[in-house]
This record gives C-alpha cells, sequence and structure tokens, in this order.
C-alpha cells in the first residue's frame, strides 16, 4: 500500500475541523459531546498513521490514553449531562449559560 | 494473496457459515424438544420422523407470515435491527479454529478461517456490536416495552462484558497469547483451562448467558412483564431474524467457551492416533460434541432456574461477578509470576 | 387450625450460610431434578394415534333414543327442558296422527326437538329427569362446527337412525348399578 | 494508485458519516453515524498494520462509548426533533470558522518537516499486541497507572454525580 502521509493529515485534518463544525453549529449537548469524540478520533487517526510510518509504538500508546480520556469525559459527562436534564428538563446549551445572566 | 488460498478461505467461510446456520436452525427445534423433555412432554414431533422437519415448516411460516410495519415506526432503522443482529452473530464464528486441519479428496484445509492475532479481542468486539441490533430495533419500533427492552439490553451487556473480559484476561495471562488458535493449541489432550480456571469459567458461563439474553438473563425479552421486549412491534421474518441470532449466538459463545477453557478441539489420548487425516477429523467432531454439549447446558439452564429480577441482575454482575473475577485475575497473576521465576 | 396443604413451608427470614449464598450448589441440585425429569417417561398421549379411553359416565353428545321396533321414545313432556340449568332445550310437542304409530310410542310427540351445543354443560340432568328413557347421554365429542347456528342440534343430527342405533347399554348398566 | 482503493472508500465514509454524525436532526442517527464513523476508521487502522488499535478502537468506542450515547439518549427521550436549529447567520460562520481552521491546518502541515516520514508503513510489526505491550508496561507504565487512577476518578465521579441527593432535599 503506497498512500502518501500526507493524505492521512488531510483526512484527520478534515475529520476535525468536522468536529469543530459540529460543536459550534449543534445546540444539543449530547451531539456536541459526540463532536467532541469525533475531534479525538482524528488526532487518534493522526498518531496512528505516524506511528505506523516512523515505526514508533508511541504515537499507539498514545492512542490508547486517547481512548481512556475519551471514555472517562463521556462517562462524567454524560452523568452530568443527566443532572442537568433531571433540573432543566432539556439538554440545551444555551440553557447553561443562565448563571452569567 | 495466492488465489488457491483465496478459494480456499471462500470454501471455508461458506461452510461455516452454512454450518453455523444450520446449527441455529435446529437449535430451535432441539431448544423445543429439550423444554418438552424436561417438562414431561415429548415436544414437536408431527413434521416428519421425530418432527425434524419442525425448523422448516417454523421458517415457512416466518416467510409467509404478514409483514407488519408501524406506522409511527423509525422505518430504516426498524429494518436494519434485525440485519445488525444477524450480521454480528455470524462475523463472530470467523476467528475460531474449528479444528487443526481436514483432509479433503487430498486438500489439507485449515480449519480456521482466519487466524487473527487478537481473535479473543476481535470477538469481544463484535460481541459488544451485537447490542445495536437490539437496541436499535427496541427504539425504532416506537413503543414502550421494546425500549423498556433495549435499555435492558444495553445495560445488561455492559455490565456483564465487564467480568467477562476480566475472566478472560485470566485466561490470556496463563497462555501468553490473544490468538484463539494458540490458545486452543496450548490444551493439547487434557490440559484443559478448567482445570486452571474454574472460577473464570463459572463467572465466563454466566457472562455469556447473558450476552446472548438467555435465561436467567433474559430481560430484554422476557414475556411476562415486556410481552417479548425488543420484539414486540416486529413480525415475520424480521422476528425470525431476530430469534436466528440469539441461536446463532449461542452456538459461537458454545464454540467460544470449549475453546477456551474445555480445549477446544483437542480430546484425550489423541497422541495415539498416528493419522493426521483421521485425527484432523477426529478434532472437528471433537469440537463439535463440546459445542453440542454446551448448547444443550445452555438449554437445560433456561429450563431449570427462573428469571431474575433488573436489581438483582445488576447486583450479581457488579457486586458478585466482578470482584471474583478480579481476585480471579490477581490470583491467577501472582501463580504465573512465580511460575515464570521458576518456584 | 387445620392445614389446607400438606406442602405449606416454614418462610424463614434467617442468615444465609456462605454455602447458600453462593447459590451454585443449589443451581446444581435444581438443574438435577430437571435432568431427572429428561429421562423420566413422558406423560404427553400422541393423540389421534392413541386415545386415552372414556370412563363409562363421560358426558357426550346426546342421542334421543328409539324403543325396540323403531319408535321414537320422546313424549315431549319437556322435563328434560326444565332440569336443564343451562336452558338448552327448546322442543314444540305435536299429537300423533292415525297411521303414525309406527312412528312414535306415545300419543304426543316432539315435532322439534333442539340442543343448543353451546349453551350445553353435559351435566347430565336431561338424562336423569327423562321418565321414558328417551334421552341419553353419549360418549361421542361435539364435532367441530364453523358457524354457530350449526350448534344448534335438530332432530336430524339428535335421533338415532334406524339402521345405526346407539348402544348405551353401558351407561344404563352403570346407572342401574348406581341406584 | 490502486493500492489507493481502499484507503479513499474508507475515507469516503469516515467523511460521510462524520457529516452525517454533525448535521443529523435527530440525536438517535447522530449516534449511529458517528458508530459507522468508528467503523471506517478502524478500516483505516488495519490498513496501517494497527490491529490492536483498530479492535480496541472497536470496543471501547462503538461498543461501550456510543452505547452509553445511546443509552442516555433513550432514557431521557430525546429522539424527537426538539433542537431548534441555529439561525442562518450563525450557520455560516460556523462553516465559515471551521473551513478556515481547516485551511490553516492544513496548510501548516504542507509546510511541516514530513521528509521524516517517507514511504509506506512499516510491516505489521509495531501494531501487534506483543510489541504494544511491551512499550506500554516498560517506557509508559507510569502514565499507564495514571490514567488508571483517572478512570478511577472518573467512575466515582459519575456515581456520585449521578446519585440522587437525598440528604439535601
Amino acid at each position: 500500500m503506497n498512500v502518501p502521509i500526507d493524505q492521512y493529515i488531510y483526512l484527520s485534518s478534515l475529520l476535525f475541523c468536522i468536529g469543530v463544525f459540529g460543536v459550534l453549529l449543534r445546540r444539543n449537548a449530547i451531539v456536541v459531546l459526540m463532536c467532541i469524540e469525533l475531534m479525538l478520533n482524528a488526532v487518534n487517526l493522526l498518531f496512528v498513521s505516524l506511528s505506523s510510518y516512523m515505526g514508533d509504538a508511541s504515537g499507539q500508546i498514545f492512542v490508547f490514553f486517547i481512548m481512556v480520556v475519551a471514555a472517562a469525559e463521556a462517562s462524567v459527562g454524560l452523568a452530568i449531562l443527566v443532572m442537568v436534564y433531571r433540573n432543566t428538563r432539556s439538554v440545551d446549551i444555551g440553557f447553561l449559560d443562565k448563571l452569567r445572566k | 494473496m495466492d488465489q488457491a488460498l483465496l478459494i480456499e478461505k471462500i470454501i471455508l467461510v461458506l461452510t461455516m457459515l452454512g454450518i453455523t446456520l444450520l446449527i441455529a436452525t435446529y437449535s430451535t427445534y432441539a431448544e423445543r424438544k429439550v423444554a418438552a423433555f424436561l417438562q414431561d412432554r415429548l415436544g414437536p414431533d408431527r413434521a416428519g420422523p421425530f418432527g425434524l422437519l419442525q425448523p422448516l415448516a417454523d421458517a415457512g411460516k416466518m416467510f409467509f407470515k404478514e409483514e407488519l410495519i408501524p406506522a409511527a415506526s423509525e422505518k430504516w432503522l426498524f429494518i436494519m435491527g434485525p440485519g445488525i443482529a444477524m450480521f454480528t452473530a455470524c462475523m463472530t464464528g470467523a476467528a475460531i479454529p474449528w479444528g487443526t486441519e481436514l483432509h479433503i479428496f487430498g486438500y489439507t484445509l485449515n480449519m480456521q478461517i482466519a487466524d487473527i492475532d487478537i481473535g479473543i479481542l476481535y470477538i469481544i468486539g463484535f460481541v459488544s456490536m451485537g447490542v445495536y441490533g437490539i437496541m436499535i430495533g427496541g427504539w425504532a419500533s416506537n413503543n414502550k416495552y421494546s425500549l423498556y427492552g433495549a435499555i435492558r439490553a444495553s445495560s445488561q451487556m455492559i455490565s456483564y462484558e465487564l467480568a467477562m473480559g476480566l475472566s478472560i484476561i485470566a485466561v490470556v495471562m496463563m497462555s501468553g497469547s490473544l490468538s484463539l488458535k494458540e490458545i486452543a493449541a496450548q490444551q493439547s489432550g487434557m490440559n484443559w483451562n478448567v482445570w486452571y480456571q474454574p472460577l473464570g469459567f463459572v463467572i465466563f458461563f454466566t457472562c455469556a448467558l447473558a450476552e446472548c439474553n438467555r435465561a436467567p438473563f433474559d430481560l430484554p425479552e422476557c414475556e411476562t412483564e415486556l410481552i417479548g421486549g425488543y420484539h414486540v412491534e416486529y413480525s415475520s421474518m424480521k422476528l425470525g431474524f431476530y430469534l436466528f441470532a440469539e441461536y446463532i449466538n449461542m452456538f459461537i459463545s458454545s464454540a467460544v467457551i470449549a475453546t477456551l477453557y474445555f480445549g477446544g478441539y483437542n480430546f484425550p489420548f489423541q497422541d495415539m492416533i498416528s493419522s493426521p487425516a483421521l485425527l484432523g477429523w477426529l478434532q472437528f467432531i471433537a469440537l463439535f460434541a463440546k459445542i453440542f454439549f454446551f448448547i444443550f447446558v445452555f438449554m437445560w439452564i433456561r429450563w431449570t432456574l427462573p428469571r431474575f429480577r433488573y436489581d438483582q441482575l445488576m447486583h450479581l454482575g457488579w457486586k458478585s461477578l466482578i470482584p471474583l473475577a478480579i481476585l480471579n485475575m490477581v490470583i491467577t497473576a501472582a501463580v504465573v509470576i512465580a511460575r515464570n521465576n521458576g518456584f | 387450625m387445620e392445614r389446607l396443604t400438606t406442602r405449606a413451608k416454614q418462610v424463614s427470614n434467617k442468615e444465609m450460610t456462605l454455602m447458600e449464598r453462593i447459590y451454585l450448589p443449589a443451581i446444581l441440585h435444581g438443574m438435577g431434578v430437571t435432568l431427572k425429569h429428561f429421562f423420566m417417561k413422558k406423560a404427553s398421549v400422541r393423540y389421534p394415534e392413541v386415545q386415552r379411553p372414556f370412563s363409562p359416565v363421560y358426558r357426550g353428545v346426546h342421542v334421543l333414543k328409539r324403543d325396540e321396533e323403531g319408535r321414537e321414545r320422546c313424549t315431549a313432556c319437556g322435563l328434560c327442558a326444565v332440569a336443564c340449568p343451562a336452558e338448552a332445550i327448546t322442543m314444540v310437542a305435536e299429537e300423533r296422527k292415525k297411521g303414525e304409530e309406527h312412528l312414535y310410542r306415545e300419543e304426543k310427540y316432539a315435532a322439534v326437538y333442539e340442543i343448543n351445543q353451546l349453551r350445553c354443560i353435559f351435566c347430565g340432568l336431561c338424562e336423569e329427569a327423562c321418565p321414558k328413557e328417551a334421552i341419553f347421554l353419549t360418549d361421542k365429542i361435539t364435532p367441530v362446527e364453523e358457524d354457530r347456528a350449526s350448534f344448534i342440534y335438530g332432530k336430524d343430527k339428535l335421533v338415532e337412525p334406524l339402521d345405526k342405533r346407539v348402544d348405551v347399554s353401558k351407561r344404563q348398566s352403570w346407572r342401574l348399578n348406581q341406584a | 494508485m490502486m493500492d489507493n482503493i481502499p484507503f479513499l472508500i474508507f475515507s469516503f465514509i469516515t467523511i460521510l458519516t462524520a457529516l452525517g454524525t454533525v448535521t443529523a436532526r435527530n440525536p438517535v442517527y447522530s449516534v449511529l453515524f458517528l458508530v459507522l464513523t468508528f467503523f471506517a476508521l478502524s478500516g483505516h487502522y488495519i490498513l496501517l498494520n494497527a490491529q490492536f488499535i483498530a479492535v480496541v478502537n472497536l470496543i471501547v468506542y462503538a461498543g461501550a462509548i456510543m452505547v452509553l450515547f445511546l443509552f442516555v439518549l433513550m432514557l431521557l427521550n430525546l429522539n424527537k426533533d426538539s433542537e431548534a436549529p441555529r439561525p442562518w447567520l450563525w450557520q455560516i460562520s460556523a462553516a465559515l470558522s471551521a473551513g478556515m481552521l481547516l485551511v490553516v491546518l492544513a496548510g501548516s502541515m504542507r509546510e511541516a518537516s514530513l521528509y521524516l516520514v517517507k514511504g509506506g508503513p512499516e510491516a505489521g510489526e509495531i501494531g501487534l499486541v506483543k510489541n504494544l505491550g511491551k512499550a506500554l508496561f516498560t517506557e509508559f507504565v507510569v502514565p499507564f497507572e495514571i490514567s488508571s487512577i483517572l478512570f478511577l476518578a472518573a467512575m466515582v465521579g459519575a456515581v456520585m454525580i449521578g446519585k440522587k441527593e437525598k440528604q439535601q432535599a
């Protein structure tokens, strides 16, 4: 297989930007969390491709740690969202800036 | 890839798929017979001798029944649900070594579809995908009972996957490999893992019951509370797919149990057989004998034990099985280290 | 107080021992019980091929008997209809005309005699009430019909055919023994 | 060029399903699109000879995290299109800023010193679980332990947050 590394870089950049776009676009906090997962995965893809092209295992180990962080983030984030929903009956992120006012 | 190998693999895939489907089909018949026998009845005996054609009759019924798609359902997901369930069930069989090699018409056939270096992880991965079929189907039906079934299924499967993984880790530590072929090869003769991992086996078996949604863990589809659970709204062959996927899962998990803990294709005194052709066939038969035994045990348990209550299910999973699995893992690790250091 | 059942078990809330809390021995015991049943003799009867014998007092579809000369015994007194708790029997009486002596034994006979098999509870009280020994319950099972009207049996279905007399002697002799 | 075809297919699926995740009106569809994205990414990992990461990606992301998301969505019954769309101006500016970020990222990557990584991926040695495990438990053993503590903290935190506050009420 002979894919130049640039293509993986472009792909993961694009994926990351799609995630950013989603974070900016959506109001549903759960979907926003999912977009953050998407961004993390873009980084994962970059790590794996570089690690594989350079013959160094550290990149894949980092992916491992990113997954740990993502799992922790998802569990705590969703727990918080469930509590927010219990109190406000909504998961709209616009709802949460009430503290500011 | 060289062409002969490709053809060989394709033939093997199709054969194993066919065998899987055949066994799943006849598992439905066996289920009814076993249930009947355990309850002092005779079971289906009208279609063909001993009712052997009953699965065909059932399939015919399933095909010709009217197909209903609820108006308020998410149509595409409603159709996709059973497909996903079936797909994930069928995918799992690829990593299991169904024997060492068979000699047919002068060819030597390697009996593993894909000798994946991380076979166990592959199987766990696809088993954890299996929950999507149930969740999507249950949610897309737009019915509160099926939604309850779907939610129960997902929480049950996530909970029991943990204990399952932990009990597998103990086996992996003992054999030092994640490849199912390697694990099976190490248990030659009677050197089965179950002698070293009895606790791990019990935990794994319990979790396998839960992952297959078999009684006593069939909360996602319990008839008495949820009138069928996640497949309430399904009819005809889509329902058939769901039921079929359950039996395929049962077959695959029996195969995994046999491979991980009961020596896979190994059988006692196999060193005394000198002909490799005969040995290959005998190993194939030995593996399937073990699988059939475990399928029978699955059914036997189903028709013996009553269903768990939801809190009991969670209690068993989180407060009993996971601590026990961790304990089992720690003890195994200590013993393995002690053995490696020459004690 | 007298016990209603011999199988009652005392409920105890004592702390379970470790052995009991593992549950595995109890589960294995239970599985042993079911396995024992696996090899037991099955209780099923393969119905169309094997039929269990009816008891002599089995009460099935009614029959209106004729006497030895082939005359209908029923005199349309209506006692059976009065006795019937389900009110399944209706009849219309008529007087016997000249030249009909070979058909009806008494001077009065039932022109219409209908039993609604859907209402009938097969208690056998009609049989007991009958002073002429005209109605009997046989060991036949009501056949399947596709509409409700077909379950109202008229005389065409109830009166025994001349060439195919229904044997109720078993039932008669059993009743005699009882008396 | 023929060798590129699997890569192109997986890339196409990845981008399409990622866009689906972002734009689907129904959050449940978003979750399912994201699961497909993870499948495509696993395909990429296999192409890159990182089988272990590929399978772990499936188990952790698709098998656990996304099930959790789906579970919460079903539990909260958020499957209706309850989300009011952003105003047009907002949508356009979101697309613009994401696109600009893409341009900046891609441009900076182009200039990065990529001469270090020439040729294709190494033959499947690093991605094997044996090598990864060795690296994980020698070089990276401290981060590994710390990440397990992080996991424990997250677990305890999630349980504490999710608990009903009975004492205060």
